[in-house]
């Protein structure tokens, strides 16, 4: 998420499925897009029908690539020289130089203008670290990367605000230190060269990618970029990211139909549960979650550090407030702050990763899992059970016994008698669950369209929804502490929680929780009719502003408008924010507000209603004029000109060099996974990232840089048949018997110097754990010539596990915690291991 | 059917010999009530059509008017109606004691209560109200939550407002972390 | 779990993709083989000695003096207790047997297995009218019954000549049934199973009947003549052997020259051989060996049948399972 | 497949219901093998893994009436792997296999009982109220498609839905496919669209061709299959056979040619009774 959001503004995909259709290029990178997600790929299919190039850049030979016209095998972790060199070889490019399009789309959308501080120096200069890194901390003080130009603290603010910023710019793009030639000066190593040296692809077949990419994009063609957790799972993930925003927004194609770059999620509601976090570090709406530190002691502290004096986030009061009172309720007042006290303080990382540690570490002793599968998807699986086996209690809500429920009886280390059951103390609830067709609810889509799914029967036996248990539990411990005065007690007591219920369960009405969700007026519950609605002063509650207007004010959740068109639909579902489809869309038109190409229009300026129209639902003021010019005292939005298509961002513009936001660096650069069988040719002297958080600890070792034990570079990804950590698909015996075991595919290369045969039991290593599995040897896997020596690739599908119909080596049992630093998202997408022919005998480990 | 034709059909000149079962063939969803569904599996958002008979799904299968899958499925989406009437689904809680080598039934009312007791007893031992530097944090890092991304929205909304709102616990986590 | 498919990989699972296999789908079947299995090669057998019995019978009866009396009766009886297990072996080879009814549902033309059912039943009656008519005039019914009255009442010359339809329909038909399938093997050789089936049937009646009618001087006249058929019959049976070995091409024909099958047809091309030879090796010898040596002819022939019945039949399973054989067919078909 | 006779051409009923299964669209998700034992009621089979690329599937059965075939081939003789593909999935060759519901049926002109018939659809089926299971239809099909279960001793398999079409739905695998590679039609009107896509592949450098008229897969006698299929290799890489015959063209020759030996053999006996006969008066 922050790497898209650090450069546009939200996290989010930025165009739909859909718009697929439309692109004249399609780049699948960093995703397998025809195996996990078929049927956003029909999309695929027809732009490729109507005409379109399909790229799939992968280290396998997948069903993406089969129906793909380019298929550019790269070695897994070099992403992002291949998609630098992108940017250096369009900046170079003659087209690009020549026509007017680029240029026009950049200097009015983009920071490239935006003067950079002088005190920044570029990771070229520094032997591969930015200006402002703290070896000791292993962290950077970003203070160097600001603008150039002063901030002006701005007065008669009721909430407080940070500085508004007016930086200094050169609209020839000329001056060394604007951010367009900070920008080109380092990516300038980045060569097909470097790619063939680093990624493995030979030169030419890069050009032609380049090439392919620059003449489908422009004024009438766009080039759109899928990516999945194949870009994200790497220490340096948010900037291959944040590298492919940047591409695009060089060659304009954020914003418009056929264009953008659309992130696969995998679970059918991934994207909502980012918006509506299940995440430590954020509230509903992308609100930063409050930390123990001074600055953000109050409400007016979290203000004054969080909310920008310009662009939509000036708005924060409103949602922040809104949302205490949806969760606070009469308990949340103007004396109290709202009930800011009452909001847990985070101290430090308690992401996934950083969970598993401390339940190992026994600071977590009781556990709740619903609907997902640690002893399985966990990275270093094998800790993941040793923490499960040191809790006191755990919770289980699934619709299979998964593997951590089963753990305590049936994992490897059980069934071969390194530990008895005897042995585990956790106490393990396993709670059956119901399935999407036996609850209410919303879904939100990978290109962040909210679906209501109706409830078609009861669930059977014990099965219930988690809206259920939730509920449930909630109940019974506000009585619990119905007496309880201490401030534990103050808090529960605080949280609104009287949703009525209904049906011969005692199920919560989800209408009830989706108006809250949506937003209402607190006097009178009213639902607000979306976020602008939202006030600052506690007349207005909302779960979600992002969210809001969701369930208009006559009561009708548009989640469960079902009519379709042709174009953008509309009317099907809804889609944060505003309904908006495309996002970024005033992109779409030129900065005077008329569409780039009548091939390519989406909205548009109309002078004569004086508003934006079009196919879309603007993502932008609707009746800001394009030539709007904001008085020098303007916030907000208002302080955007009416050519500013971001509309979260501080000046409205896309970055190419991004000031603020990330932890590890304004522009991306390439360093090597944090295992890797070779130096990185960039910067030798600091080859891997040097702000990415370790776990250094014995019980997750991690291997050098070109270990000779460890030659192979491994790979995990998941298959059409099987669903993550397999909970929903292993135990079902039409998924199950599709892909019965679990394999390794290796080159035949590989195969012939192992000695090891198609269907051979084979053993995958690292120090971590081992894995067994049948050896698929397949042409699809292919050695590659990464800095003159061969580097040998293998895949391994990482849904199995030791449960279920269909079995076989975990995967995670191999992998190791190591983390980006913005997403706090493990590395699976490359490390290093070995694989010998055999098997794993009972009881044989490292 | 005529005498004659009858007999043309069974001596292999139309060799077309119709059976009543095949005469009576029909769609078993033939009036059935329809639900409007969404896959459970991925995130492209296939909508579905849930077919039920007598408060039994009968079919799931893919929703023509959505703009998204048009009446498609992938094999996981496909396979929706077993995942709900899967052989192996569980359907009974299930509990196991400390240092038990078995699986126990016990009501889910039991089950719920003895939850809660838990959560009362962990929050309560590690509950911190002010940190070391005295400001109010107001947390428990006793207790985690792991999961959300194959949930409801309004799920997710349920537990972050108890847990994070209402209990205090920091550590809720889902799959988008990984 | 259910294990449920009715073939297997005839590779080892996991084979790689090779340079060979890639012209072929990992080298599995193209084509279901059937699953018939001793039942069928049992009622194949059966069905020739009923069939060629009633024949030579009908033969005798329609042609022959006196001294074919004995040939007329013993082929009566002898072709209906060889077809009497016939319909039970079909009924139990039923993967729904409590059906077999369902086969009088319909006549097919172009079906050979309907035709066998309405043929068999046809055999069935004329069989069944010839033995009460034989069983009338042994006395085996007794004299003053209905029954007796009403079955000596039945005209013998044109039972043998109804009798003689069905019966040949039932030496033949499987042939037929079997070259009327994809199986390679079988399909190559529509043509000639029908009339090697026919062969093998007439010649291994003949030998049944030859050893049936013994060494007795009053059924020497009978059992010459049957030997006699016996060899001419024996000669097209080898004849035709040796079409379906070399018509069958080397890759089609691979099931009759390697494995279990291939050591059936090899025995079965022995036996008729043997038989015919030692025949005539009978014929120049003195009498007491010229016995023994038919004895054993006989003896090889009856188990020739069987074996040929066994090799054709597993043969065709083994061909069914040979992508080569059938792309060999489907290529060269047109 | 150098001749060019029937080309394009089947003989299937103006009415006929038919699939096209277009490979170059198929991107071997499996969805029409799920979708099919979804509707269909069809249990679990044959649960293993065979190493066969991404086919676990093997083979059509009677409890599998759709069955994903993967071939690769991706590198040349040499072993050389290419970047540049042909367009539409040319290395990795997927194809969704179902029965054909040929024009003329050798499992259907098999059938001793008349379980199998041809429905208002021009569709072929297996009636199960019918089939007493004596496996006749199984070697009788060209394509190796009805099985016979073990779970109930009947012959199984395609319907193309035949329950869904008699109350207006389309079948089961061609609604779910996500890519339209499987599509469902009248039979003529699909074949003009396969002609056309085939046209339009060829264009674009494609080795692409029919399979399913009267030049290939519907050859023999059987005059077209109303389930066919867009290819871009020779059949017999997907297992396919490329000019299979209808098996009952064999029925008339063989009782032809038994009828004969009945003769010769008949006209032999007599031959060889007359001269007992005559052998003894003499």
């Amino acid at each position: 998420m922050p790497g898209l959001g650090a450069r546009l503004g939200r996290g989010g995909a930025t165009t739909t499925l859909a718009s697929l259709a439309d692109s004249d290029c399609i780049v699948i990178m960093g995703s397998n897009m025809a195996e996990n997600h078929p049927v956003g790929f029909r999309f695929v299919v027809k732009a490729r029908q109507r005409g379109a190039r399909v790229i799939h850049v992968d280290p396998r030979f997948s069903r993406t690539s089969a129906l793909a016209d380019l298929h550019v095998p790269i070695r897994p972790g070099s992403d992002l020289v291949f998609l630098g060199a992108l940017v250096n070889y369009v900046l170079n490019s003659e087209r690009w130089n020549q026509d007017s399009f680029f240029r026009e789309y950049v200097l009015h959308y983009t920071n490239a203008s935006v003067i950079v501080s002088p005190e920044f120096r570029d990771t070229e200069e520094l032997a591969g670290v930015f200006s402002g890194y703290d070896p000791e901390q292993r962290r950077y003080d970003p203070t160097s990367w600001r603008y150039a130009g002063e901030a002006r603290p701005l007065e008669g603010e009721r909430w407080p605000c940070r500085p508004r910023i007016e930086p200094e710019r050169d609209p020839t793009l000329q001056h060394p230190n604007c951010a367009f030639q900070v920008v080109k000066r380092h990516f300038a190593r980045y060569t097909p060269e470097l790619v063939e040296a680093v990624c493995g692809v030979p030169r030419e077949l890069f050009r032609e990618v380049a090439e392919t990419i620059l003449a489908n994009s422009g004024r009438d063609r766009t080039t759109a970029f899928c990516y999945a957790v194949a870009w994200t799972q790497h220490t340096i993930g948010t900037q291959i990211i944040s590298c492919c925003a940047l591409l695009q927004l060089l060659l304009g194609n954020i914003g418009r139909p056929g264009g953008g770059i659309l992130a696969l999620r995998g679970h059918a509601t991934i994207q909502g549960s980012t918006d509506i976090p299940t995440l430590f570090d954020l509230l509903p709406g992308y609100l930063k979650m409050p930390r123990a530190v001074p600055e953000h002691a109050t409400l007016a502290d979290y203000f004054a550090t969080e909310r920008p004096a310009t662009g939509l986030w000036y708005d924060m009061p409103k949602f922040m407030i809104s949302l205490l009172k949806a969760w606070y309720g009469d308990a949340a007042t103007p004396e109290n702050d709202y009930g800011y006290a009452f909001l847990p303080k985070i101290g430090g990382d308690y992401s996934f990763q950083s969970i598993l540690t401390m339940m190992k570490d026994g600071v977590i002793k009781g556990l709740f899992v619903m609907g997902m599968n640690p002893a399985v998807g966990g990275q270093n699986a094998r800790l993941a059970r040793q923490a499960l086996a040191n809790l006191d209690w755990l919770v289980v809500r699934d619709v299979h016994e998964i593997e951590t429920a089963s753990f305590w009886y049936d994992a490897p280390e059980v069934r071969n008698g390194e530990v008895r059951p005897q042995d585990i103390k956790t106490e393990v609830f396993f709670l059956p669950a119901a399935i999407a067709a036996e609850k209410d609810g919303t879904f939100t889509n990978t290109h962040r369209l909210v679906q209501w799914h109706d409830k078609a029967v009861e669930p059977p036996g014990d099965a219930r929804s988690e809206a259920h248990f939730v509920y449930h539990l909630g109940r019974r411990l506000k009585e619990l502490y119905a007496e309880d005065e201490s401030p534990a007690g103050q808090q529960i007591r605080a949280l609104t929680w009287d949703y009525p219920t209904v049906g011969p369960h005692g199920e919560p009405d989800l209408m009830a929780v989706a108006r809250e969700i949506s937003g209402y007026r607190f006097a009178d519950g009213r639902p607000v009719a979306g976020f602008h609605e939202l006030a600052d002063d506690g007349s207005t509650a909302c779960g979600c502003w992002i969210y809001a207007g969701m369930v208009t004010p006559e009561g009708e959740h548009l989640a469960k408008r079902r009519r379709g068109d042709d174009r953008a639909s509309l009317d099907w579902g809804f889609a944060w924010p505003a309904n908006r489809r495309i996002l970024y869309n005033r992109a779409s038109a030129d900065p005077q507000g008329r569409p780039w190409s009548e091939r390519k229009k989406w909205i548009w300026w109309d002078p004569e209603q004086g508003r934006w129209v079009g196919y879309d639902v603007p993502d932008f003021p609707a009746t800001k004029p394009p030539d709007y010019s904001p008085p020098p005292d303007a916030r907000g939005l208002a302080a955007h000109p009416g050519t500013a298509p971001f509309v979260m961002m501080l000046d409205g513009l896309g970055w190419l060099f991004v000031p603020v936001g990330l932890l590890d660096g304004p522009l991306p650069t390439h360093y090597e996974p944090w295992e890797t069988p070779v130096e990185n040719l960039l910067y030798p002297a600091q080859p891997r990232s040097p702000v990415a958080p370790v776990f250094v600890r014995p019980d997750n070792p991690y291997h050098e840089i070109g270990d000779p034990r460890y030659p192979c570079v491994i790979t995990t990804y998941r298959l059409t048949e099987h669903h993550t950590a397999g909970g929903m698909s292993r135990w079902v015996p039409w998924l199950a018997e599709l892909q019965p075991a679990g394999f390794v595919e290796i080159s035949p290369e590989l195969a012939r110097e192992l000695g090891i045969a198609n269907g051979d039991w084979v053993v995958v290593e690292t120090a971590r754990g081992s894995a067994e599995a049948r050896a698929l040897v397949t042409e699809r896997v292919q050695p590659l010539t990464v800095a003159g020596r061969t580097v040998h690739v293998i895949g391994m599908p990482w849904h199995f596990g030791f449960g279920g119909l269909a079995t076989g080596g975990i995967a995670n049992e191999l992998a190791t915690l190591v983390e980006d630093p913005n997403s706090l998202i493990h590395e699976a997408k490359s490390f290093t291991c070995r694989i010998r022919k055999g098997r794993l005998r009972e009881g044989e480990r490292e | 059917m005529g005498i004659v034709q009858r007999l043309r059909h069974h001596i292999g000149l139309v060799p077309n010999p119709v059976s009543r079962a095949t005469r009576q063939a029909h769609a078993r969803i033939r009036g059935a009530d329809v639900s409007v569904s969404v896959c459970p599996y991925c995130a492209v958002g296939c909508s579905q059509l849930v077919y039920t008979k007598d408060g039994r799904i009968v079919d799931i299968e893919g929703n023509y008017e959505s703009p998204i899958n048009g009446g498609t499925l992938c094999p996981k989406g496909a396979a929706t109606w077993q995942l709900v009437h899967s052989p192996l689904r569980e359907l009974r809680v299930k509990y196991r004691a400390p240092y038990s080598d078995r699986w126990e039934e016990r009501p889910l009312e039991w089950a719920m209560e003895r939850i809660a007791q838990l959560v009362k007893e962990t929050r309560d031992a590690t509950f911190v109200h002010r940190d070391e530097r005295g400001l109010v944090v107001n947390r428990t890092l006793g207790i985690a939550h792991l999961g959300g991304a194959t949930l409801d929205n309004e799920e997710n909304y349920l537990i972050k407002k108890l847990f994070t709102g209402g209990l205090g616990i920091v550590a809720v986590e889902n799959q988008a972390r990984i | 779990m259910p294990e449920l498919r009715t073939w297997r990989h005839r590779r080892a699972p996991g084979e790689p993709v090779s340079a060979e296999t890639r012209e072929s789908y990992y080298g599995l079947p193209v084509i279901h083989g059937p699953h018939w299995r001793w039942p069928i090669v049992f009622y194949f057998v059966l069905g020739g000695l009923a069939g060629g019995s009633a024949v030579l019978a009908a033969a005798a009866r329609l042609v022959g003096g006196d001294w074919a009396r004995p040939i007329v009766r013993v082929g009566r009886y002898l072709a209906f207790l060889a077809m009497l297990p016939g319909p039970l072996l079909l009924i139990v080879d039923l993967g729904r047997p409590e059906r077999f009814h369902h086969m009088l549902r319909v006549v097919k033309f172009r079906s050979p297995m309907s035709l066998g059912v309405w043929g068999l039943i046809g055999f069935t009656a004329t069989a069944f009218l010839s033995l009460l008519r034989q069983a009338a005039t042994d006395g085996l019914l007794g004299r003053a019954n209905v029954v007796a009255r009403l079955a000596r009442r039945l005209p013998d010359r044109i039972l043998a000549g109804a009798s003689l339809v069905p019966a040949f329909f039932l030496a033949g038909y499987t042939g037929v049934l079997l070259g009327a399938t994809a199986v390679p093997l079988w399909a190559r050789n529509a043509l000639r199973l029908g009339p090697l089936f026919l062969c093998s049937a007439l010649s291994s009646a003949a030998a049944a009947l030859s050893l049936l009618l013994g060494s007795r001087a009053e059924t020497a006249r009978a059992r010459h003549a049957v030997e006699r058929v016996e060899r001419l019959a024996l000669v097209g049976e080898i004849a035709l052997l040796e079409a379906v070995r070399l018509g069958s091409g080397p890759v089609i024909g691979r099931p009759l020259a390697e494995g279990l099958a291939g050591g059936a047809f090899a025995g079965a091309r022995a036996s008729a051989m043997g038989a015919l030879a030692l025949h005539l090796l009978a014929a120049v010898s003195p009498r007491w060996l010229g016995r023994a040596l038919r004895l054993v002819a006989s003896l090889l022939a009856l188990g020739g049948a069987f074996l040929l019945r066994s090799s054709i039949v597993f043969g065709g399973h083994r061909s069914a399972e040979d992508p080569d054989a059938t792309f060999e067919f489907t290529r060269a078909s047109r | 497949m150098s001749s060019t006779t029937g080309v394009g051409r089947t003989r299937a009923r103006p009415g006929a219901f038919g699939f096209l299964t277009d490979t170059t669209l198929c991107i071997g998700c499996k969805a029409c093998e799920v979708a099919c034992k979804q509707w269909n009621q069809l249990p679990m089979d044959d649960f293993g893994f065979t190493g066969m690329s991404y086919d676990n599937t093997g083979d059509l059965g009677a409890t599998t009436w759709r069955h994903v075939a993967f071939i690769e081939r991706i590198a040349d003789r040499e072993g050389r792997r290419p970047a540049r593909l042909q367009p539409f999935q040319s290395n990795w060759l997927m194809l969704s296999d179902v029965c054909k519901h040929c024009v003329n049926a050798g499992c259907m002109e098999a059938c001793p009982t008349g379980a199998i018939i041809r429905t208002e659809f021009d569709t072929v089926v297996i009636q199960q109220d019918i089939c007493n299971g004596c496996g006749y239809c199984v070697p009788a099909c060209p394509f190796g498609v009805p099985a016979l279960s073990p779970l109930d001793g009947k012959a199984h398999k395609c319907t193309l839905c035949y329950d869904r079409l008699r109350d207006g739905l389309e079948p089961a695998c061609s609604k779910a496919c996500p890519t339209d590679a499987i599509q469902f039609g009248p039979v003529h009107a699909l074949l003009d669209r396969a002609k056309a896509r085939v046209a339009e592949l060829r264009a674009q450098g494609v080795e692409a061709h029919l399979y399913g008229d009267e030049a290939l897969g519907g050859t023999g006698g059987i005059g077209g299959l109303n389930a066919f299929f867009i290819l871009t290799a020779p059949p017999e890489v997907y297992n396919l056979p490329a000019k299979p015959e209808l098996p009952q063209r064999r029925v008339l020759p063989g009782f032809l040619t038994s009828a004969l030996a009945a003769l010769v053999l008949g006209i032999a006996t007599v031959l060889a009774f007359r001269r007992e006969k005559e052998g003894h008066r003499a």
